[in-house]
């Protein structure tokens, strides 16, 4: 591993320096991975909503996005595997004042995770999600995710997935966020853009972010390295603000739609608490 | 016996299966004189992996048919729920939904207040009265379930056409059941019958209604009826079929009704 | 820390569930997060019925694993938090045990035992979760656990739990049971400003220095809230000081060794136990839980029949007392053991008495735990004992 | 019964202890794995979604550890043998499941990898944390049967027994290996199908409606019916009878109404004789006896072979099956010895048995290890040349201050970052 | 008995390398072997090493104490591994990856430009078997007929020539600087 290279103060500062823990970089990620490009846009969107930095905080559960937490600096907590929400969850009911995001990968959310999504999404806990979804498991090796399309290979579905994927904004809205978006890596100042207003938004905020995986999922599907997945997502990504997020089903190499698909009003898990306890504090004084 | 029973032993006879291939995982103790009664065989599962549990039985014995009771409505089980849904995964899964739920329709439910110092609706509800309930059907949806249908446990004629109709059914159904569960009330019995009575009596059949639009709000009309129904390959056939074509001779397809 | 001065203080009427959750107030606690499960709903419900005068934060999650885990994101906000469980809950918690140890969060777990193993009894009371309290979670560990016998215990150890787990920064756990749980019976509460309180082991030096697992001499590092700015970051994975992961041998040592050892070093503060008529005793009865009510019972009753009988009470069950049960092995005649499992705790009696003592075994898992007959014959056979025999004794009845 | 020749992929192999164990589970006759990925174990659960369709074995990768451990315990009741595969952490959330099985009296496998703990600890490096977690690791009194293999070759062995013990004594069964052993290669020899023997499941054969599910043979262990024989089951997580009805807190005490639990525990505790397996070597005339299993044990050696050559008399117990203990051979063993030393990758678990069995007739020495890696050879040798120094009693565990903690507490080590 | 020890990063297939050796060893000598591997979770890229032991015995301790042999394909393996290497023990680096220092005073160092080889025979992926080569002309630990046959068998049906090709060129490289 390279060793911290220490900035002199006439040298031009890594634009996200004050971001990201310099201390740690080089990162684990493989080239051509999008997990990069990712915290990139969230930290030029941390930049653009002119948060305070020190009221926000990042959770992650375990696998390669997983990692986010331990590169951004700001207060960060690196979970077991698939509770980063319920983490997270306890932080901002803990202080409403935070402005939590998980920032994780779809084995970690929508796997074994997939209940405390649903469920902080019915509730409307106040946090914002950002899922990168690049199909597969690939801190342990490239095993079957529940977003890998029918028929692709996998560690653990040597001859084709036999599963459809989850369909996430989908699950998301139907479950009740109340912003949902999806991005791929390539889309850098879009999602930026859909990071900020979601920073800003009450609530319970989803995007998902689709990532290539060059080490893993392309490799054993034979798709090229992370250069000829960004070309695909050139390609075939199609904007649809507002599409009905049912129609939003990924398969194997199909074109994907993407864009931002809800954006409502709903009182968040802590207004609600606040105003039925405030309910009962008056039926008790009446 | 409990209306949901009777709905499921009226459905089991018009579906025209022998009972003893049917097994119940359930999060909800039956009565085992029940259980004797339908000629079923019943597991009492821990809170929860009802779904789990049945998932292991239908793929040791694809024979079975698997009708899980989930009674916690999706609470700690919700993320078997909504993987089987997505798998496809031959289940039929009866959500018993016993919220309780103050006002339907602008009307306030039958519910007493605690004699204690408690707030009623906190009485080991799934849901605190300040969070909002899934709407069941809306997610089963959109994780892949292949019928949906909810009814209020006196609809019992029309609980039995959809238990017989999706039992018959390949894949991945659900069948939500407006009914005060009868093990998260013990003790509160009397307000049951009310609150049953209420449900019934403040919903509208809308067969057809997208799932979208049937979740149940204070001023509102409950929505019942059979909501969706689509066609897809079972978690069993697309196993066989994607196996048989990557391995061809070499691969014995996994048996039973769907193989 | 300060408190709500409208905590409850006099005399009170209350079940051990609800002598925990006015503990847990009277401490500072202001958060909970829980699912329902029996015989613990009533640590929830009061909880709540409460929240709203002293502003307290409650969540019921979707399940055990996301309670706890809510529990510790909430503890580094700054609150002081509780969950309450009993045994499936308890299992489905294993998990964020060890994190909250790796994390090193003060947090108080309450378990109100059934009978088990998987769903057994609901409404009855059992012990057989006193293992699982201790080994439950994969990994090395040390965890803190107190046994309360009363609901006047259930008040105080829940002010100790939190004591403890905010001067040793790691979970404790609050071992009750069925029994204790729902009986109801006097509590007394002390006056607001004579509640001891421990306050967190805040870090006050500079922002940019802090390191989450930097620890003092005591082997036990300070902690500061999230949004206070100082950009720490914490792991699940092998640590150094700074939180990031180093994953080989010395760090695996230099993280873990610590997290035994800042217990093992401090036993001595932390293990209380209650001894009594135990100077001159033949046969001692080591108890813990609502089974020490009858102890006491039994104790009397064979000291009428002339057999010199003395209780050992078991306040904190983990770390258990083994240089204690070691030294009095040396002098007594034979130790006996009622738990309600099938045999846990007697254990760790038969491992530290070094076959200087016997050891009886008197299970109450099939029992009534007022049943002071059973004991007392145990005694009276034991006592005819012409030697040691090295193994656990269980005279059946 | 002999092993089936479609699971059996008889040959020579170089490969890991996972891969092994994989084989191993399909050469027993199992039909379904329900398994989640976690590093150190997932090569297992590669190995056999890749080999199991061949042979008409189903794998499935379920959303998460509970739902693993769930789904296999209703295929159990399906009537097939049936595993999962994890490691520490998803062990973790196994628990209240297996206490589930294990009252349920359902034959099923566990493979645990274990790696260094607590929490995600080092997912790449070793650890043997978890073994009272197998033991106590979920609520309430039950009994389990756990095996530690030391090299790929036994993962392939033991997976076969620890199938055949499942079935034969319906209890869940943990084969409790480390990272060292599933990542380690070497060479595995498996044999031809008609070498290898297999216990079947004890169903019940009996009139329909007559069918007890928890009535017990003389052997303690109830004969089992499938789900589908139409026996009418009900099989519930509750305390219950043999009948297999809940018992309510009002009638647990009645005779009639004798709960189930404590023959859960009688069963494996009366039988222990049958299923422990150990390995001894030079104990006949040993002051000092070495007890260790898994890695610990092929570790040991090297140790042993060190203090031999200083002229100790130093024996080698080998914990094959850990679970249940072997308390009466610990008893005898400690009458006739100075000492014993127990390495292994954790800071003090298995020692407390072996202290507790030893009554105090002989020492105890514990070599510590935090986990993600193991002994130093010269630890072990130097704890074995103090416990035969020391001819005092002492009535505690004595702790072996090893190489690493006295380079990292004592002479201010600093990490390297 | 002989212990080995192959260093470098992750992708380089290090792990491989040894794998091949064992199975050479075990399966087409019918002697023993143990490989055991070492690597961090950031296993893509990172420092990445394993180590062999050959044996006629069963062996029964399963790691390296000094090893006999490093095979170094970066300058951190080597300098991480060097230490453990045994009087008058074997070096072999990639020339172009790894500089080492002057040696102790019996060990013996051979180099190979692995990497460029390999890239020659058109994938830089292959540079492990090229190592291989080298490793088994210098050492002769493990029979050429072995290791050929292993190489064979580890490999896709499609990649044979090229590898059994690059096992050569390393094997022949010693025997032509030789």
């Amino acid at each position: 591993m390279s060793t911290l290279k220490t900035i002199k103060s006439n040298e031009v500062a890594h634009p996200m320096e004050n971001l990201l823990r310099m201390d740690r970089i080089p990162h684990i990620w493989c080239p051509g991975c999008g997990i990069g490009t990712a915290v990139t846009a969230f930290a030029s969107a941390l930049d653009k909503s002119k948060v305070d930095l020190d009221k926000v905080c990042v959770v992650s559960g375990i696998g390669c996005t997983g990692r986010v937490a331990g590169y951004v600096k700001l207060d960060s907590f690196h979970t077991t595997h698939g509770r980063a929400i319920a983490f997270a969850t306890g932080i901002t009911l803990g202080n409403p004042d935070l402005k939590v995001v998980v920032f994780s990968g779809d084995g970690d959310l929508i796997s074994i995770g997939g209940n405390h999504f649903i469920h902080a999404a019915r509730r409307n806990v106040n946090m914002l999600v950002i899922c990168v979804n690049n199909f597969i498991y690939a801190m342990t090796g490239g095993q079957v995710a529940p977003t890998t399309p029918l028929a692709t290979y996998a560690t653990t579905s040597p001859f084709g997935c036999v599963e459809p994927p989850f369909n996430i904004p989908y699950i998301a809205d139907s479950s009740g966020a109340v912003y949902v978006a999806r991005w791929t890596a390539l889309h850098v100042r879009r999602l930026t853009n859909s990071i900020t207003e979601a920073l800003n938004k009450p609530g319970f905020s989803v995007i998902e972010v689709i990532s290539p995986c060059a080490m893993y999922y392309s490799r054993i599907n034979k798709l090229g390295d992370g250069l000829d997945m960004m070309k695909f997502y050139h390609d075939n990504s199609k904007i649809k603000h507002g599409e009905d997020t049912k129609n939003l089903d990924i398969g194997f190499q199909t074109p994907i739609t993407v864009g931002k698909f809800v954006d409502r009003e709903r009182p968040t898990y802590t207004e609600s608490y606040k105003k039925w306890l405030s309910d009962i504090k008056k039926e008790k004084t009446k | 016996m409990n209306p949901i029973i009777t709905a499921f032993a009226k459905g089991i006879k018009k579906s025209g299966i022998k009972p003893s291939r049917i097994s119940v995982p359930s999060d909800i103790p039956f009565e085992p004189e029940i259980v004797n009664q339908l000629g079923i065989d019943f597991f009492h599962t821990i809170r929860g992996r009802a779904i789990a549990f049945g998932t292991g039985l239908k793929l040791g014995n694809p024979d079975l048919i698997v009708v899980p009771f989930i009674g916690d409505l999706m609470t700690i089980g919700g993320n078997h729920f909504v993987h089987s849904g997505r798998r496809n995964m031959d289940l039929l899964v009866i959500c018993v939904n016993n919220f309780l739920y103050r006002e339907i329709n602008g009307k306030s439910a039958p519910i007493q207040k605690h004699e204690n110092e408690q707030i009623t609706t906190q009485k080991f509800s799934p849901y605190s009265t300040f969070e909002k309930p899934f709407n069941a059907t809306h997610l089963a949806n959109s994780c892949g379930a292949v019928y949906t249908a909810r009814w209020t446990a006196l609809h019992t004629d029309e609980l039995a056409d959809s238990i017989a109709e999706a039992l018959n059914k390949r894949g991945f159904s659900m069948i939500e059941v407006l009914s005060p569960g009868p093990n998260y009330y013990t003790g509160i019995k009397k307000i049951e019958s009310d609150l049953l009575k209420f449900y019934y009596e403040n919903s509208v059949i809308k067969n057809g209604e997208s799932p979208r639009n049937v979740t149940i709000n204070s001023d509102e009309k409950i929505v019942v009826g059979k909501f969706t129904e689509k066609e897809q390959l079972t978690f069993i056939e697309q196993y066989n079929l994607q196996l048989g074509k990557v391995l061809g001779s070499k691969f014995t397809p996994h048996g039973g009704r769907n193989g | 820390m300060k408190t709500n001065s409208k905590i409850l203080t006099g005399t009170h009427n209350l079940s051990g569930n609800e002598a925990c959750v006015e503990g847990a107030i009277a401490v500072g606690c202001r958060f909970l997060s829980g699912y329902p499960i029996q015989p613990a709903i009533k640590i929830m419900q009061r909880f709540l019925s409460r929240a709203y005068k002293v502003d307290a934060t409650y969540v019921q999650m979707e399940d055990e694993i996301s309670a706890l885990a809510a529990l510790i994101g909430a503890v580094w906000t700054g609150k002081k938090g509780i969950t309450a469980t009993s045994g499936p809950g308890l299992s489905l918690m294993m998990e964020h045990i060890g994190l909250g140890v790796m994390l090193e969060t003060p947090c108080v777990i309450v378990d109100v035992q059934r009978v088990g193993p998987s769903i057994g009894i609901p409404d009855h009371p059992g012990q057989g979760d006193m293992m699982q309290a201790r080994w439950g979670s994969h990994g090395d560990y040390e965890i803190i656990a107190l046994s309360p016998s009363s609901p006047q215990e259930m008040f105080d150890f829940t002010i100790r739990a939190f004591n403890l787990s905010e001067r040793y920064r790691t979970p404790v756990a609050l071992m009750a049971d069925e029994y204790v749980a729902h009986i109801k019976e006097k509590v007394i509460i002390s006056p607001e400003k004579e509640i001891k309180i421990e306050p967190r082991r805040y870090y006050k030096g500079p922002k940019d220095k802090y390191l989450p697992f930097k620890r003092d001499k005591d082997f036990i590092p300070r902690m500061v809230d999230i949004g206070d700015g100082y950009k720490f970051h914490v792991t699940g994975l092998t640590h150094d000081d700074r939180g990031y992961p180093v994953m080989n041998e010395e760090c695996q040592e230099y993280n873990v060794h610590p997290l035994i050892w800042k217990i093992r070093n401090y036993v001595d503060d932390i293990i209380d136990i209650k001894e009594t008529k135990i100077d001159d005793a033949e046969i001692v009865i080591v108890s813990y839980g609502a089974p020490s009510r009858i102890a006491i019972k039994a104790m009397k009753e064979a000291r009428k029949l002339g057999i010199k009988v003395g209780s050992l009470k078991l306040n904190t069950v983990w770390p258990f007392p083994e240089k204690r049960i070691t030294e009095l092995a040396r002098k007594v005649k034979a130790f006996v053991v009622p738990e309600m499992n099938y045999g846990q705790i007697v254990l760790e009696v038969e491992r530290c008495s070094y076959g200087n003592a016997n050891v009886v075994f008197v299970s109450y898992a099939e029992k009534n735990v007022d049943n002071v007959d059973d004991l007392l014959s145990a005694i009276k056979q034991v006592i005819k004992e012409k030697e040691i025999k090295k193994e656990i004794i269980e005279y059946h009845t | 019964m002999k092993a089936e020749p479609k699971n059996v992929n008889t040959g020579i192999y170089y490969i890991d202890g996972d891969v092994a164990a994989g084989q191993g589970a399909l050469a027993a006759g199992c039909r379904f794995i329900g398994g989640y990925p976690i590093t150190p174990s997932t090569k297992a659960a590669e190995t056999f979604a890749e080999i199991a369709p061949k042979a008409g074995a189903v794998f499935i990768q379920m959303e998460d550890e509970l739902a693993s451990i769930a789904t296999i315990i209703g295929a159990s009741y399906a009537g097939v043998k049936t595993m999962t595969i994890t490691s520490g952490p998803g062990y973790s959330l196994m628990m209240e499941t297996i206490g589930f099985g294990a009252m349920l009296e359902a034959p099923f496998v566990i493979l645990n990898v274990q790696r260094g703990g607590p929490s995600t600890g080092s997912p790449t490096k070793t650890g043997q944390a978890d073994m009272m977690q197998a033991r106590w690791g979920s609520h309430g009194d039950y009994e389990i049967i756990a095996i530690a293999p030391e090299s790929p070759q036994e993962m392939f062995d033991y997976a076969i027994k620890a199938f055949n013990l499942a079935e034969k004594y319906r209890c869940p069964v943990m084969i409790m290996a480390d990272e060292c052993v599933g990542h380690m290669t070497e060479k595995v020899v498996i044999p031809k199908a008609d070498t290898i023997e297999l216990a079947t499941r004890k169903f019940y054969k009996g009139p329909k409606d007559k069918y007890l599910p928890f009535k017990p043979d003389k052997d303690l262990i109830p004969p089992m019916a499938k789900a589908g024989d139409g026996c009418n089951l009900y099989i519930t997580g509750d305390t219950h009878n043999e009948k297999g009805y809940p018992i309510s807190s009002q009638n647990l005490k009645t005779k009639t109404h004798k709960s189930t639990t404590r023959r859960l525990i009688d069963k494996i505790k009366l039988n222990a004789d049958k299923i422990i397996e150990l390995k001894e070597e030079g104990i006949e005339d040993a002051d000092i006896i070495v007890v260790s299993y898994g890695i610990s044990s092929r570790v040991a050696v090297k140790g042993i072979e060190l203090a031999r050559e200083k002229g100790i008399k130093v024996g080698s117990l080998r914990l094959i099956t850990v679970w249940p203990f072997p308390d009466k051979k610990i008893a005898e063993l400690a009458k006739n010895i100075k000492a014993f030393v127990i390495p292994e990758i954790n800071y003090g678990q298995v020692v407390f048995d072996v202290e507790r069995c030893a009554h105090g007739e002989a020492n105890v020495v514990l070599i510590p290890h935090g986990g993600a890696g193991v002994h130093h050879p010269e630890d072990i040798s130097d704890a074995i040349e103090y416990a035969d120094r020391e001819n005092k009693k002492i009535e505690k565990i004595i702790e072996w201050k090893t190489k690493l903690e006295k380079l990292i507490f004592e002479k201010g080590f600093k990490l390297k970052e | 008995m002989a212990e080995i020890r192959f260093a470098g990063y992750g992708g380089q297939g290090i792990v491989r390398a040894a794998i091949i050796a064992g199975k050479a060893a075990t399966i087409f000598e019918n002697r023993f072997a143990t490989m055991n591997q070492s690597f961090g979770p950031e296993a893509r890229g990172g420092a990445c090493s394993s180590q062999l032991i050959l044996s006629d015995n069963e062996i029964l301790y399963p790691y390296i104490i000094t090893s006999a042999v490093l095979v170094a394909m970066s300058q951190e393996g080597y300098t991480v591994f060097e230490p453990e290497l045994n009087e008058g023990g074997i070096l072999l680096i990639d020339e172009d990856l790894v500089k080492p220092k002057p040696p102790r005073s019996k060990i013996k160092i051979f180099s190979v430009p692995a990497t460029q080889i390999a890239e020659d025979l058109g994938n830089r992926i292959i540079a492990n078997v090229v190592m291989l080569g080298f490793f088994t002309a210098i050492t002769k630990l493990v029979s050429k007929e072995g290791m050929e046959k292993a190489v064979a068998d580890s490999v896709p049906p499609r990649f044979k020539e090229l590898n059994l090709t690059a096992f050569n060129k390393g094997f022949q490289h010693y025997k032509a600087s030789k």
